[in-house]
């Protein structure tokens, strides 16, 4: 560190050097357990390697070895910050293998948690976004306020607040209890003044602004090199959202606006995507709950109630459409000889599991695609000649989550 | 410089927003959950730490020793120890052990549990000083009757049919217990491999 | 909404607590050595024991202050988390004490327990000399506030400096060098980089600070905090914020110039008080530009590697900092201990007094009255009571900005300062010398 | 078994070629049908022409398939595979290729090599590094083949169906370990 008196510096020649450092894996700001060696010159980035796998479980190796049904109950850790998503890529996955039709009901279920789980997840993001820029105390707890009624909600449907172990094979776990949309509901209705609170703070604060604007420009054309995908990829212009360009469960019912970007995303961009994203997804809750067939639980008990004798398996008041699932059926589970690919839109992206079946109770392989995975491979570009304090911004703006790196 | 001017003055204004929306939070009531002197209010799906059930009627035990949780469990935590009992033939549950220390809570065993006798409770406070100590025994996780009822009207669980045995075979906890007591050779034949930690 | 209310009265309740824990232990300690103790030795021993009570008095500024430091510092750290707790919908500490009032002193005994750590490779003369630098000048610059805070009581006139103004901004450029000191001591990268930053943030706005300072010495054409404080005697419209006494000077057949030029004396005050807050936030490392242990970037900066009594020093200092320019812009700016509203002030004051001889009148009027008068002074209380208020407000303030604001880049820091804050600096200094020579 | 039916379906390799193997074809690259996964079409293709094949793909306007998803490596019975899910950014195509390497062809102690496509699309590099690193495929042509998930000193490539778990992997003496 301390230049030595050497010839060069004798005869006033200025002798500059490179410093290299190691960002994590134990800082308080690279969210889990990434480490960035860093070469810096001054206080520009001149180099940057990313480190990962300091959180491998090995859960493409647990998939081999675990059942059906038990895998789904780990997979939730996968992305611990939007489990519904990876246990709904494995469903859909071996699903399309096994030619399961989802009851209607359970696929509104199923996209009513899951959007829940984008706002969680969209949330604790913009809480740790603040903090990444130096926010460190006011906006943090806003959106965990709202984030934390969230979670009470999810908890009181699937049981836990993180590691749901909620959608399975074939259909979701359990139906919800009495009251549970109307409290949801309530929470949609005063939600987006929340979003607009948020805003006040940060959106058009000048520093907020000075720290976004300009700063890791992500050009289209790199970011499908990349492949990278989801918030991160349409703030960059492409309308790459799974949810309308290859639709899936009923989100081709639902009405609700992709916003991208039409230019180069900054971190801002990418800032404001993830705003709007949320905006979008209380207006997909808000119709799921409209929608969705038996009407919320309390009515749909009364249905049962109602035609619980005909005992008929097509019945148009309680079979079909408004079974959810059997717990039971799932635990000695099979899944058809095959293999295929299915991807859900997760809060970071493109969410895909591939899996290839021999027939038997355990999966032959299971290749997890994670949009963490593709996101961060293209940190060295974003963070070049940038500086020091970018690189939170930009690391915070591309919404990694490291176990989903690792797995 | 007038253009200057003026995007000082808005930078100030929206400065004073964020200031604004800040300050107006102090006249909120504060969400902290005081949660040693306020217990929450946890939903009955809610996976807490595992116990068995007993008939909330009769107070026989719910068991009837199928091993499925013990075969579901990812993270192979249960072991059950039963034998067929020399009088009636019928499988006789020994000793249940649940090592917690392992658990992950994910209630699989309680999907597939044919009884509903294995259930997670609400409980979440279970710390102790050592690892042994998580590892539950029979003795530990049946329920007294008073609590399999309120958890059976709290997860809204099907009321248990009583157990249609000629033979007079109570199983109830105590009851359990006792043959524990009985047949310590037959436990210690079989150590659990958690059991040993 | 009650709950809140609530929130909002015990937070009240902590600060009432702790001013009379501060102020009554300043105040009696001082007290008692500075007028007690000496007449008890002088009626002993009659002449020979002048020197000793002299000695004593002399001391009592320093015991003042050295008492004042660490107890205000609670007092600060507690009143910043119970506000930020209150900021963000949450409840704070309030387990220690009641309300959790005693939690940083818990806080202070548990880092003077702490091990204390020396990493390998560290300079230990310089890690050690590091936190002592940082934190001498902050004691040493409380003492001339003492006389400015207390209305130069005779107990603290012997450091009542005819230039306590120039003396508080040399004195507080030190701190940066036992910054430098320190992370560069530390043997770390993240503490080198956070040094380094912090020196180039201490150089580049001190001359917008210094700049601001002048201009309000200018405008009160003195460099002796009595005396500025002084200045501002009267109402809020004497405050130096509002132009030092412009606005009062007009009557009704003022000419319009004059009229304009008070008023545009005031703006300029204003923005020079905004230029003060903003600096003195760089300078005393707070959130805009709390770079130099920037959390999410050089996990702590500078004081990464410190730990125990060495990061309390540190912690401490910070604190005080902090304190002292609140201090010193109530006095420059805010009318140091003068009452926003004279009139309201006495009128409650008599109103007051009123009805504590209504209260007491029955019992003993005479002893009560005489107690009071030999312990405290009634104009010393409301002095006091003033300048505490103002610039707790301050420090308030700084707890809401640390509450919003995302911080600063660097480079974009040092823009902010050269190409915004310094030429405003000298077209306020500029405006302010014409305007006063108008009005 | 029904890998076995799998591979002598695709050995047969009779089926019509999709879309995508048209236009390969047409461009005078062989590529293999194998029965579509899950209705996407999945095609087999020599790895001397994978290159090619991609970068015709990769930029001919019918195909678009732009956005490399996946490199999975897997282990099969009589292979080692590496698959490559393709898709379009702004068309809805979609496309599995297959690239096989018989296990019969690598010689013991040796990793099955496959050309690497990372200086084709640089989501590749990763993706490929995770294949190397869990089921030891040598990508030939990798600018940084080196593990990823696993710690650097690791012996092995845990997702092959032969691969044991050294016993000693958590012991502390053990200089391989990586604790």
């Amino acid at each position: 560190m301390v230049p030595e008196m050497t010839e060069e510096l004798r005869a006033n020649k200025l002798k500059t050097d490179e410093m290299l450092i190691n960002m994590g894996p134990q800082h308080p700001a690279t969210h889990g357990v990434l480490r960035l060696i860093l070469k810096l010159d001054g206080e520009l980035v001149k180099h940057c390697e990313p480190v990962v796998g300091h959180l491998h479980r090995a859960q493409e190796w647990q998939g081999q070895n675990r059942t059906w049904f038990q895998y789904q109950a780990l997979i939730d850790r996968v992305d611990y910050l939007s489990g519904m998503f990876t246990s709904w890529a494995l469903a859909r996955a071996a699903e399309k293998i096994d030619d399961v039709k989802v009851p209607l009901r359970a696929e509104y279920m199923r996209v009513i948690v899951a959007e829940m789980n984008r706002l969680t997840s969209h949330l604790l993001w913009l809480g740790t976004f603040g903090i990444d820029l130096g926010a460190m105390m006011g906006l943090p707890f806003y959106p965990f306020r709202e984030r934390e009624e969230l979670l009470d909600l999810l908890e009181a449907i699937a049981g836990q607040r993180m590691m749901f172990n909620y959608i399975r094979i074939g259909g979701v776990q359990n139906e919800a209890p009495p009251g549970w949309f109307a409290r949801l509901f309530k929470f949609t209705g005063s939600f987006p003044d929340r979003i607009d609170e948020y805003e006040a703070i940060l959106s058009n604060n000048p520093i907020f602004l000075k720290r976004t604007k300009a700063v890791g420009i992500l050009p289209r054309k790199l970011a499908i090199d990349y492949g990278v995908t989801g918030p991160t990829l349409r703030a960059s212009g492409v309308a790459l959202d799974l949810r309308k360009v290859k639709p899936y469960s009923v989100y081709d019912r639902l009405d609700f606006a992709v916003p991208v970007c039409n230019r180069d995303g900054d971190t801002y961009d990418r800032y404001m995507c993830r705003i709007i994203e949320m905006h979008e997804s209380n207006k997909i809750i808000r119709q799921c709950i409209e929608q969705i067939p038996g009407g919320t639980a309390d009515v749909l008990r009364e249905k049962r109630k109602a035609c619980s004798a005909c005992g008929k398996a097509n019945c148009p008041h309680c079979g079909g459409d408004l079974a959810i699932m059997v717990k039971k059926q799932n635990a000695g589970l099979r899944v058809k000889a095959g293999e295929g690919f299915a991807a859900v839109e997760s809060p970071r992206g493109v969410l895909g599991c591939y899996i290839i079946s021999t027939g038997s109770d355990t999966a032959y392989r299971i290749k997890w695609r994670n949009p963490s995975f593709s996101n961060l491979a293209v940190l060295p570009e974003l963070l070049l000649d940038h500086q020091i304090a970018d690189i939170m911004a930009i690391f915070g703006s591309i919404d990694v989550i490291l176990p989903d790196v690792d797995r | 410089m007038l253009g200057m001017v003026g995007r000082a003055a808005e930078g100030f204004y929206q400065v004073c927003r964020g200031l604004w929306t800040v300050f107006k939070h102090s006249g909120r009531p504060p969400t902290t959950k005081e949660f040693p002197d306020v217990m929450p209010e946890l939903p009955g799906a809610f996976r807490g730490r595992l116990a068995l059930a007993v008939n909330p009627e009769t107070g026989e035990h719910l068991c009837i020793s199928c091993r499925q949780c013990e075969r579901v469990c990812p993270d192979k935590c249960i072991d059950i120890t039963a034998h067929k009992s020399p009088q009636t033939g019928k499988l006789e549950l020994i000793d249940f052990k649940i090592d917690h220390g392992l658990c992950m809570f994910c209630g699989l065993c309680t999907e597939v549990c044919p009884t509903s006798c294995i259930i997670n409770t609400s409980d979440f406070e279970m710390s102790e000083y050592s690892r042994g100590a998580l590892i539950y025994d029979l003795k530990r996780l049946t329920l007294s009757q008073e609590e399999s009822a309120y958890y059976f009207a709290k997860k809204d669980l099907p009321p248990p049919k009583p157990k249609a045995k000629p033979a007079p075979k109570p199983e109830a906890a105590g009851d359990a217990g006792e043959s524990l007591a009985q047949q310590p050779s037959d436990v210690s034949q079989q150590p659990g491999p958690k059991a040993e930690e | 909404m009650n709950s809140a209310v609530f929130e909002i009265g015990k937070f009240a309740r902590l600060t009432l607590l702790w001013l009379c824990i501060i102020f009554g232990a300043v105040w009696g300690v001082s007290w008692s050595i500075g007028v007690l103790l000496p007449a008890v030795i002088l009626s002993q021993s009659g002449e020979s024991g002048r020197f000793w009570a002299q000695l004593l008095q002399a001391l009592v500024p320093v015991v003042a202050v050295a008492l004042f430091v660490p107890l205000n510092t609670c007092y600060m750290v507690l009143a910043e988390r119970r506000l930020l707790a209150l900021f963000t919908v949450r409840k704070g500490p309030n387990r220690v004490g009641p309300d959790g009032a005693f939690q940083t002193v818990a806080d202070a005994l548990k880092l003077l327990l702490k091990e204390e750590i020396t990493p390998r490779g560290a300079d230990l003369l310089m890690y050690t000399l590091a936190p002592v630098i940082f934190f001498a000048p902050s004691i040493i610059g409380v003492m001339p506030l003492l006389a400015a805070v207390s209305g130069n009581h005779p107990l603290f006139t012997p450091v009542n400096l005819p230039t306590g103004v120039f003396y508080i901004l040399a004195v507080s450029s030190i701190p940066v060098v036992g910054v430098v000191m320190g992370g560069w001591a530390s043997n770390n990268k993240y503490s080198l980089v956070g040094a380094l930053r912090s020196a180039a943030q201490a150089i580049s706005y001190e001359i917008p600070l210094l700049l601001s300072i002048i201009t309000v010495c200018l405008l009160a054409g003195t460099l002796d905090f009595v005396q500025i404080a002084d200045n501002q005697r009267g109402s809020l419209l004497n405050w130096n914020i509002l132009g030092g006494g412009a606005l009062t000077h007009l009557g009704i057949g003022s000419p319009w110039w004059s009229i304009a030029a008070a008023l545009l004396l005031a703006a300029c005050c204003i923005l020079l008080f905004a230029l003060y807050v903003i600096c003195a936030c760089a300078e005393v490392n707070r959130t805009p530009f709390d770079l130099p242990e920037a959390e999410s970037e050089l996990v702590s900066g500078f004081n990464t590697e410190y730990s125990g009594i060495k990061f309390a020093i540190f912690f401490l200092a910070e604190y005080t900092n902090l304190f002292i320019v609140s201090t010193f812009a109530a006095v420059m700016f805010l009318g140091g201990g003068h009452a926003p509203f004279p009139g309201l002030e006495d009128a409650c004051i008599s109103g007051l007094r009123g009805l504590l001889a209504a209260w007491f009148g029955a019992c003993t009027p005479f002893q009560l009255g005489w107690l009071v008068n030999s312990l405290v002074n009634p104009a010393t209380v409301s002095q006091v009571f003033w300048i505490i208020v103002k610039s707790y407000a301050l420090v308030w303030f700084a707890s809401l900005i640390r509450a919003t604001l995302p911080r600063l880049r660097i480079d974009q820091l040092m823009d902010y300062s050269w190409k915004r804050l310094v030429p405003l600096a000298l077209i306020l200094l500029i405006a302010v010398t014409f305007l006063k020579e108008l009005v | 078994m029904t890998e076995s039916d799998q591979a002598e379906k695709s050995s047969a390799g009779t089926a019509a070629p999709g879309q995508f193997g048209q236009l390969l074809s047409d461009n005078g690259i062989e590529s293999n049908r194998l029965p579509d996964s899950c209705g996407v079409e999945t095609i087999e293709v020599d790895r001397q022409q994978l290159e090619n094949a991609v970068q015709r793909l990769r930029k001919s306007p019918e195909a678009v398939l732009d956005l490399l998803l996946a490199v999975s490596g897997v282990d099969s019975p009589e292979s080692y595979d590496s698959v490559y899910h393709l898709w379009s950014t702004s068309k809805s195509g979609e496309l599995v290729i297959k690239v096989r390497v018989a296990k019969s062809e690598v010689a013991p102690g040796e990793l099955p090599e496959v050309p690497s496509l990372a200086r084709i699309w640089s989501a590749a590099n990763w993706h490929e590094r995770e294949s190397y690193d869990l089921v030891g495929i040598r990508y030939s042509g990798h600018p940084y083949l080196r593990r990823i998930l696993n710690p650097w000193n690791w012996v092995g490539h845990p997702l092959r169906r032969d691969y044991k778990q050294p016993v000693d992997a958590l012991n502390d003496k053990n200089p391989v370990s990586f604790r």
